[in-house]
């Protein structure tokens, strides 16, 4: 397997530079996690208006798929409604799950991802972004952070 | 012989006998007749393979490591627990708990579920025919708790004595532990009814397996029982597996029991938050390759059939008792087949089942003598101890014959 | 190479490795370089034969039958015991109770000791470079009776931080819990003095050897500890092996933890009375096959000799910190190799080790990287994370030479 | 292994005729003990006289070894110093752990029990009433019976 598949060029761009990473004082959601096996944590913030994400933040740390994901992640969802977000983040798991295969077209930079899908550890951290964002939406937990699944 | 053939409609024994090395022991000279399975199955090449083939190809610690192998170990183990589920008719697999087996289960029930939720004046209700791994726990939650203990009693042939089911099962019970088949009478206990009349009164049920889940099988859905413990080594695993099946709100609502390795989700000095379930209960490195050698012993057990095993066993206790009672064997259990699997309980003639597993060994027939755990039954039918004859996969009509055989040894030296 | 010979002055590596089937495997086409020994170790044919000869001739459960595969089965697994004990220096094989490892050990005695003689405002004195597994059970114990946890903090250079060690053990301390080589620093800790220290008040010492045991062994009476947890998983043997040693005095004055099986003497409808030490604290059918290849492992070990196998660690981590140095990596742990067993945790540049993990994947070396179960460390020295590279009997300096090429590959990804 | 290795003829002549077994109610010691295992009891009495066992007699029930041991065993001890009781404990618990191999001179009829050392889980059987008078006389524990051991 050639590491490219995985650490692909806007993965390391997203996690070298990250977009959106801040707190967010005056945000209407915000919610945090962590995974327990590497450390990673990630806080999502979500300032709402008229339904709409109008802004999407986060910080945390961790390795490099977990941080590009969130990156990449408040790029995508930033301005998109509460119903887009959450058929986002259905898409998004999919990719992950292995179940779908979308293509740039409904998920951007986000595909540059896919490759994780051949390391089930990994795929654990790319998800952790995206199951905050979704308990900040107030959708219950995801399934993929502070548990030992893959 | 036309009998063998029609008894052992299900099976394909002989084939099945080339898959288990031991068998093609002898004891002195003489071929091993195993008639133990109650107290630890034999297993056959495929388990034996899967747990050597853990080792020399993915040996790993499961959930801890990133790189292939410990991808692998996670992937093996993991996928144990989800034949263990389907198995059990467990539509998640997050509702099993890998343990060492019924009685390590037992216990995680009556610490995580019974310290937390048991209190003064509530009654756990029990069977005399529980094994004692299914009587101690409780004894120990309350001794801790101030609940109280309550017996449903044996009737003369062996089965539960529900005359007074009502007045035993009322509020006050907060759960039932019942096994689904006794270890020393055979005794297929009317789970279904049990089930529906502790569910009536708000009593959880905790149903012992372990004999029950190797030779009928058993559906959760179906029985809608509440805990099910299980061992592995007792249907054709390895020694070090089995589980514990827990309906998912139970054990979401229940404290951690053991404490340490990937239980947790964050440690500090002076608390702790953890896992996910089933994870919760799984503390520490796990019996890994015994759990996925456990999902090889699942994958034998589909293969033949589990209506099969059950049918062939029907055929060769009906056999049995047949044969024990023509020689004049006292027999300690239900007459009727239906509700008796394949363990025979007896004593032959006055000879202590001790002397008698000791002349019987010297024929190779390796039979089981004591009380198996069961010491409140023994004392309800009067006897120290009783010999007990058992019956798997494996086990073939002639082996019932050499039993008998055998039996007229013991005679000879004690007359 | 001259440095391979001089370094690995103590064994014959390369016989060794023969011995281990799963180093023939490769990963992606590359040989496996397996670093995370002190996750859990591979296991040598002789113990994997052990298991598979068990199941194969003598497959019976111990404790519990009169016939002869009962028999054998009970001399192989009280024989492990013996060997277990001889290699721990404990002259009395009933001072070894089986477990499935560490873990459930450290658990059984918060729970057996800890649930019976702790009181409200007692301490139990930590470490802050326990494993979880010696923190978790002991907050369930706190919890349950009220004492309190005190912790022994860490020296910036990953040594324990002895300075207030008199402001912190106190006649207050009932056990002082202490690993006798840590997982993520690698430290060898000074057992004897703190177990001395710890006598001087009056309280006990449980040592957590899950390290200690394998890398250096131990001897329980030169240390003169009271309790000394162990896993045979992290010394070559099978998982679901492992066990406690413990004084017997405390054996027997400590309450039966688990409940059920052959742990009894008799058992009544409202109590029970309880077997001898150590049978009164193995519950259920044990790990039995398991023990018995643990045995194997010791044999093993013994073979090569504890004094070589440490010498060879020695070598083998004196190179790697050498060489992880040279490149610029962070180590974290002592630098006298004296006192650092065959653990090295660090961070490559800024590389977060869960990456750092994935692309030595890539090239066929398998390390660790996590909290190792170790958050107060991570905590301690402001990571989340460390990568960890560990040593066994068959890695060589040509392996740590692999991790240390490796470490290129990823810096090219992340510059 | 032939059986009569085992079930000598004198072993099953006491087991079905047992010497000694009755009651004692003016024993100055009796002592009670089981094997778990198998559900054998014993209880031992002991009737002393000027530093003598003037009269030793057992109850209980068990297999044909345990029984007929403690029946030998009570006409062994009989009439013996509590000194050349314990002699006999001893030897007969070194024949029994293959350790000495005493002759009818030193044992008499219990020389027949050494067939059960071939049968390991047996030697508990043989021993249980040994232990029960090793602690009728206030020699502590035994070491067989109660435990799972051999
Ligand atoms: C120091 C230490 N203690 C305890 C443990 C727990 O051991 P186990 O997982 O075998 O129960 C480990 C292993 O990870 C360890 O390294
Ligand atoms: C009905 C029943 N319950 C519980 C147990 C205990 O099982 P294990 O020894 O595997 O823990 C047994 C096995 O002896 C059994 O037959």
């Amino acid at each position: 397997m050639p590491l490219d598949d995985i650490y692909k060029e806007v993965i390391l761009d997203h996690y070298k530079k990250p977009r959106n990473k801040r707190e967010m004082p005056g945000a209407e959601r915000s919610c945090s996690r962590n995974n327990p096996l590497c450390g990673d944590e990630i806080t999502v913030f979500v300032h709402e208006e008229d339904g709409r994400l109008a802004d999407v933040s986060f910080t945390g740390q961790g390795c490099s798929i977990s941080q590009s994901s969130a990156s990449m992640m408040t790029e995508a969802v930033g301005g998109k409604s509460i119903k887009e977000a959450r058929e986002l983040i259905r898409q998004f798991r999919g990719m992950m799950a292995g179940e779908a295969d979308p293509g740039e077209d409904e998920l951007g930079d986000l595909v540059a991802l896919k490759g994780v899908v051949r390391y089930p550890i990994r795929i654990k951290c790319a998800v952790l972004a995206w199951d905050v964002l979704q308990e900040a939406l107030g959708d219950g937990e995801g399934f993929a952070s502070g548990t030992s699944a893959h | 012989m036309a009998v063998t053939q029609e008894r052992s409609a299900g099976l394909d024994v002989a084939r099945i006998r080339e898959d288990f090395p031991i068998l093609s022991r002898t004891i002195g000279g003489k071929p091993l007749v195993y008639l133990d399975s109650t107290n630890t199955a034999q297993r056959p090449r495929q388990v034996i393979d899967a747990e050597r083939e853990f080792y020399e190809q993915h040996n790993a610690n499961a959930h801890r490591a990133i790189y292939f192998l410990g991808e692998e170990a996670t992937d093996l183990y993991e996928g144990a627990r989800a034949k263990t589920a389907r198995f059990l008719g467990a539509p998640d697999p997050s509702t099993i708990v890998f343990t060492r087996g019924t009685t390590e289960s037992v216990n995680l029930v009556a610490h995580a579920w019974g310290r937390k939720f048991l209190k003064e004046g509530d009654e756990i209700l029990l069977t005399e025919m529980e094994h004692h791994s299914d009587i101690v726990p409780w004894q120990f939650a309350a001794r801790d708790t101030g609940a109280v203990l309550r017996y449903l009693g044996l009737t003369d042939d062996g089965l539960l004595d529900l005359s007074n089911l009502e007045a035993l099962l009322t509020e006050r019970t907060k759960i039932l532990c019942v096994t689904g088949m006794s270890n020393s009478l055979g005794t297929i206990t009317p789970l279904p009814r049990l089930i529906e009349a502790a569910h009536a009164v708000g009593a959880l049920v905790l149903v012992d397996g372990a004999q029950l889940v190797p030779h009928r099988g058993a559906n959760v859905v179906e029985l809608d029982c509440d805990f099910l413990a299980f061992s592995g080594h007792k249907m054709l695993g390895p020694t070090a597996s089995g589980g514990l099946f827990a309906k998912r709100e139970l054990l979401e609502a229940m404290d951690p029991f053991l404490g340490g390795g990937e239980m947790i989700n964050e440690v500090f000095h002076d608390h702790s938050t953890f896992n996910e379930v089933p994870w919760k209960f799984e503390a520490g490195t796990m019996n890994v390759a015994q759990e996925v050698a456990f999902g090889a012993a699942i994958d034998y057990l589909e293969a033949l059939g589990m209506d099969r095993v059950r049918e062939h066993e029907e055929a060769i206790t009906a056999y049995a008792l047949e044969r024990l009672s023509e020689v004049g064997a006292r027999i300690f259990g239900p007459t009727d087949v239906a509700v008796h699997g394949g363990v025979v309980s007896f004593w032959y003639r006055d000879v202590h089942p001790h002397d008698l597993a000791t002349i019987l060994n010297e024929e190779g027939v390796a039979i089981r003598a004591g009380h198996h755990c069961n010491q409140l039954v023994m004392r309800r039918y009067g006897v120290p101890a009783t010999a007990r004859a058992s019956f798997y996969v494996y086990n073939t009509v002639q082996e019932v014959d050499a039993l008998v055989e055998a039996l007229g040894k013991a005679e000879s030296v004690f007359t």
